[in-house]
């Protein structure tokens, strides 16, 4: 299979979601962040002059326009950069796009894809770092998907693009250079299907986003202390494959959760929840959660790898469980 | 001033003037039974710009209106009992019960959202705009909404989105708050805005914006159905100001009915408590577009009358549908929150 | 001592924070809701003219005007009426309010009250029907409280407006006419204290708001039953008094978490998590969640009672636990 | 023109603004070298409004910045050694290296809160206003922003907060767009504004609002004394747009120095690259501000050389204090959630 970068795999979906449906449009232009491949966007922009449009700095406006866009028919799908500014966008993401579909008793779909890049980007400090999908998942109606790879990054995309519901698309900057295989063929990677990153029986490991990378890394350092970690990839929140997940904690019982949100009430708590009532019997530890501390991030390099949920948290956490 | 229409089209905006307000009188005496629960909110005082304004919109055109929605909603022409069902929350309804007096919409009659937080809808109306403008089919968006909602940024947000990209959306604000009730203590307004008249707001985004009398169904059609074949020509947006006078029924944060609308209070307000008389006898846009088609002889008084019968009987009829209508059945809950 | 409803205990803390501080001012009116008894605020708008502000419907601008006012020395309690409408003030609260103190080093103090009234109202379907306590749990940087008993309200909203943090106050409009005693001292209550409601032996109901009456409630028809239930109601999340609880838990090794959040990333999925990190060993059953379903919240009162945190689900959970 | 200050004020003015020049030129170094981390952005180009407004500012008021703070706060009266500590993220910065470039405050300044969410302070800077109203001090609110504020929402709502309640505060909009570089693809305008000028939409909800140019230390001064000075006496809130020629350093996402200013360049510019040549000849508002001084003989050539030298010395200890400060200790990262 041909090897991608990150970006380039979310590229070349981009180029094909837009090739293959013309409702597709693209709203805003941060795709790649900022990374020093943003400019690979012109292409598209330049591609598509009448399908690409680079709105004001108006979430809420340019959020709820896409959310009636795409009421009316079209597929939008809105380039939001920092995840911290779709709270500027609120209202229209949770109170009108997730909602509209079940208020109307099941005729207005409301088909928008929200793309935000969540996280500890790195001096993001306090305002710039949310991981705001643990708030979103509380708010029924919304689809959640968070690619881990190349190979993710395209086949989720695809299918966010393609799917009838309101969809986050929750993406983190510190993946955009990492390189991976990707297949030649459509390969869209269906909503509710979780994946096992890496198979082990000592430890269930469940993260999303960047921290399967970092999971995965850790993994394989863990492995040579003898500690073999199941690395477990939800990819999509809502839905969500617990189903997979669960058959994991069963072969291992024993599970830490790593997850960037603020710890109170983020996505580690859902999910711990969850395997504890359903895995009552089968854990031998207590689940251990990994994640970002509840303070607000502060901006110093030291500081701000301190609370997030760092190899050495991680490595501790599985250690503790197995031990 | 009566709108510039053939007989036929009079009698029609006659009949959904007096639907609106049959249905929203009904309605209120439903309510006081324990009929159905939570806030709402009645059209009453403003039947002549939204019956008026609406008339003006083509089949494929979209529409979008707030919790002050019944009677957009019967003017794009919803059955008042299926209307009727979702307020009462009943399986039948248009939404199943599970929207209510807030949220009905109709998409197969473009209404796509009923959103009521104030402003919700001025963004999703751009958007429908952007799609009617991307697929070039020259559809039209129509957003109705009061004038409290040009408080909140996501109006003067979308004015500059809908103008700078010259989306074909018609922003109809319903100012219903003269010598209305306000919300502050002893204040006269429903909106709280400096920027006053509030079409300053939108033409600051270069979007042309005039005051119409919301009374007056004549003038509401000739601005509506100008400005749509100006926004359908591609000259981008445009903006409406109707103002109305507010009923004064709605002075409770609950509405009252101070007199049951007759047609013969068109002639004779004298049954009206002295307090409400002057509403009923210069405010009424109902009362006051009866008067004209009578004065203008394009009707008679046997003819409204005839008009009048018909559509309580259609409210009464809807009332009945809606009673009759069982309530959703407990899986409804589960179902519709994702396509 | 003295039987006060809960809209006159509200409404005399009102008064009495007003009077005690002049650094106190109120935005909006809608302190009682639309409750039969909200023409009694307009007594302390016309005792404070100068201190009780009406702003116009700009949720961000005057939450974020009251948050600055807060940053320049004033103690502003703002009413956002529906708990649903914090989401237009979303920025405002999430990412200055919450990060202030922190981004500045300490520096910057923002003493403001958001006051909402969450949860489900009765025919409020779903756009005015949220509960974004377990949303705002996860912004460090808030103190969240919730009272459920006259006593309560004005006892911590006294403690709400000495606070030197931002703080959220999250009311319930099911609980205004409510009756209970009131002491007539000070009896401001301290923050990251909680209450047992009521004593029992066999399982604890951990609830917060309107559902600690609810809780109770359903006790007394359980105690026929012959089952004992603790209600324990934490009061504040932020700060969590985690003591109180796990002493609760450890008596009765059985854990029902009653909550009108959305389940999913709710205030139970939070508390569900730490009690199972810390009570593991301890817990004889799973604990159960008796949360708002993960739909959006239907208008039709069948509907919306069906998918709320009803009696009949509360008494079931207990019996599942205990049984 | 030069302000109409005394000569030691006119002196103080230029250390300001060579101050800041030279702290951002040494920041854009010890990025260069790796020594911070993340996105920032500088101040170069707008000197001139950043100094003689806030020279304008009396002890007790207010003041609110943005992302593009740094000049702000070396013009009212930061130690450029702790605001240097602070965006290298050490122990002895403003906000002991937990705000960062997009952050640093300075309570003891008046400096309440400095947001990178763009808009955010607008809101913040009238409740700031408020307070002072409410204790009727005189003190003023002045909230410093970018063009691109008025696109979002919180602008238009606070706008129509500070007139309706009359709030003491002065929005000054430092619109950098002019011939800059965009956002959008081949756009020439770092806003995206359908309301232009831009105070047409603070005229729209009743506030004075005026345009200056910005790389006129005079004119801005003058502009901004007499807002005060009417702010003050209780006139309501006003609006300045002070306009700026984006610097041509900030082209790319990153800044990079086209040429190390000196004060020679004030007289020839045949050092710099052809493609800045006319922005440094023209656009330059230190430089601009330096011929004025001379031209209208207020300060000779050797005293802004030697105004220049203690400057470069100040920068040069403060980079010195800054790389010295320590990173914070890890159980900093814990501390100040809550007050
Ligand atoms: C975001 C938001 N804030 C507050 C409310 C509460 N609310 C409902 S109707 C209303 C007044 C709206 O006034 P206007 O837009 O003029 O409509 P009218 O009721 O006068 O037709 C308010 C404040 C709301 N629904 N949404
Ligand atoms: C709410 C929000 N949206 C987007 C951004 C990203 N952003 C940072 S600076 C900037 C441009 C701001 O332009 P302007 O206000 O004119 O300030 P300038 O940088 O030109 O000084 C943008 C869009 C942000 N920080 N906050
Ligand atoms: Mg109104
Ligand atoms: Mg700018």
């Amino acid at each position: 299979m041909r090897e991608l970068a990150y970006y380039e795999a979310k590229l070349e979906a981009l180029g094909e979601i837009l090739a293959a449906d013309e409702r597709v449009h693209l709203f805003g232009g941060s795709f790649l962040g900022l990374s020093p491949h943003r400019g690979l966007f012109q292409k598209i922009a330049l591609a598509y002059p009448e399908r690409v449009a680079f709105p004001p700095i108006s979430e809420l406006g340019f959020c709820g326009l896409a959310v009636g866009a795409a009421m009316a028919g079209l597929r939008p799908v809105v380039d939001l950069s920092t995840a911290s500014f779709i709270f500027e966008a609120w209202p229209q993401v949770v109170n009108e796009a997730a909602n509209a579909f079940y208020m109307s008793g099941g005729q207005t779909r409301a088909p928008v894809v929200f793309h935000i890049f969540h996280g500890l980007r790195g001096g993001g400090a306090a305002q710039h770092s949310h991981s705001p999908q643990a708030m979103l998942w509380n708010a029924p109606g919304l689809e959640i998907a968070l690619p881990s790879s190349p190979r993710d990054v395209r086949g989720l995309l695809k299918t966010a693009a393609r799917s009838d519901n309101p969809t986050i698309f929750v993406d983190h900057v510190q993946l955009l250079e990492m390189l991976g295989p990707v297949p030649e063929d459509d390969a869209a990677i269906p909503f509710g299907v979780a994946e096992v990153k890496r198979a082990g029986s000592d430890v269930t490991l469940i993260a999303t986003s960047y921290l399967v990378q970092r999971c995965l890394a850790v993994a394989e350092r863990l492995a040579r202390e003898g500690i073999q970690a199941e690395v477990v990839d939800p990819r999509t929140l809502v839905p969500l494959d617990f189903h997979t997940l669960m058959a994991s904690v069963e072969k291992t019982r024993r599970v830490v959760i790593v997850d960037e949100c603020h710890q109170s009430c983020g996505v580690a708590a859902e999910l711990a929840t969850r395997i504890g009532e359903a895995g009552f019997d089968k854990l031998k530890t207590p689940i251990r959660r990994v994640a970002t501390l509840d303070v607000p991030v502060p901006y110093s390099q030291r500081l701000e790898e301190f609370i997030g949920p760092s190899d050495s948290r991680i490595s501790e956490a599985v250690r503790a469980v197995v031990g | 001033m009566l709108p510039k229409l053939p007989k036929e089209n009079l009698l029609e905006i006659l009949r959904k003037m007096l639907l609106i307000r049959h249905f929203e009188e009904s309605l209120i005496g439903l309510f006081d039974k324990g009929l159905f629960r939570g806030h709402y909110h009645v059209y009453i005082g403003q039947e002549a710009t939204g019956v008026a304004a609406l008339s003006c919109l083509g089949g494929g055109d979209y529409m979008f209106t707030t919790h002050r929605n019944h009677g957009h909603l019967l003017a794009r022409g919803a059955e008042p009992g299926r209307l009727l069902a979702e307020i009462l929350g009943r399986k039948d309804g248009y939404n199943k019960g599970k929207g209510g007096s807030f949220h009905t919409n109709i998409s197969s009659l473009g209404i796509l959202q009923t959103s009521a937080v104030v402003a919700g809808i001025i963004p999703l109306s751009t958007g429908a705009a952007y799609a009617a403008k991307a697929r070039k089919a020259g559809q039209v968006s129509v957003c109705l909404f009061g004038d409290g909602a040009l408080e909140e940024g996501a109006a003067p947000e979308s004015f500059n989105l809908a103008s700078l990209w010259k989306l074909p959306v018609l922003f109809l604000c319903e100012n219903n708050g003269k010598y209305g009730v306000g919300r502050a203590v002893a204040a006269a307004q429903s909106s709280t805005m400096a920027a006053y008249p509030l079409t300053d707001l939108p033409k600051a985004y270069k979007i042309p914006a005039e005051q119409v009398d919301g009374l007056d169904a004549g003038a509401v059609h000739a601005a509506v159905s100008e400005a749509l074949s100006r926004i359908r020509r591609g000259e981008g947006p445009r903006f409406i100001e109707a103002q109305t006078v507010r009923w004064p029924g709605s002075e409770s944060n609950w509405p009252v009915v101070p007199v049951p609308t007759e047609v013969a209070l068109a002639w004779d307000v004298g049954t009206a408590p002295e307090k409400v008389r002057g509403w009923y006898r210069e405010c009424d846009p109902a009362l006051i577009f009866i008067r004209e088609l009578v004065e203008e002889k394009q009707v008679t008084r046997e003819e409204i009358s005839q008009v009048d019968k018909n559509v309580r009987g259609q409210v009464a009829q809807a009332v009945d549908f809606a009673l009759k209508s069982p309530y959703p059945d407990l899986e409804e809950a589960l179902k519709d929150v994702f396509a």
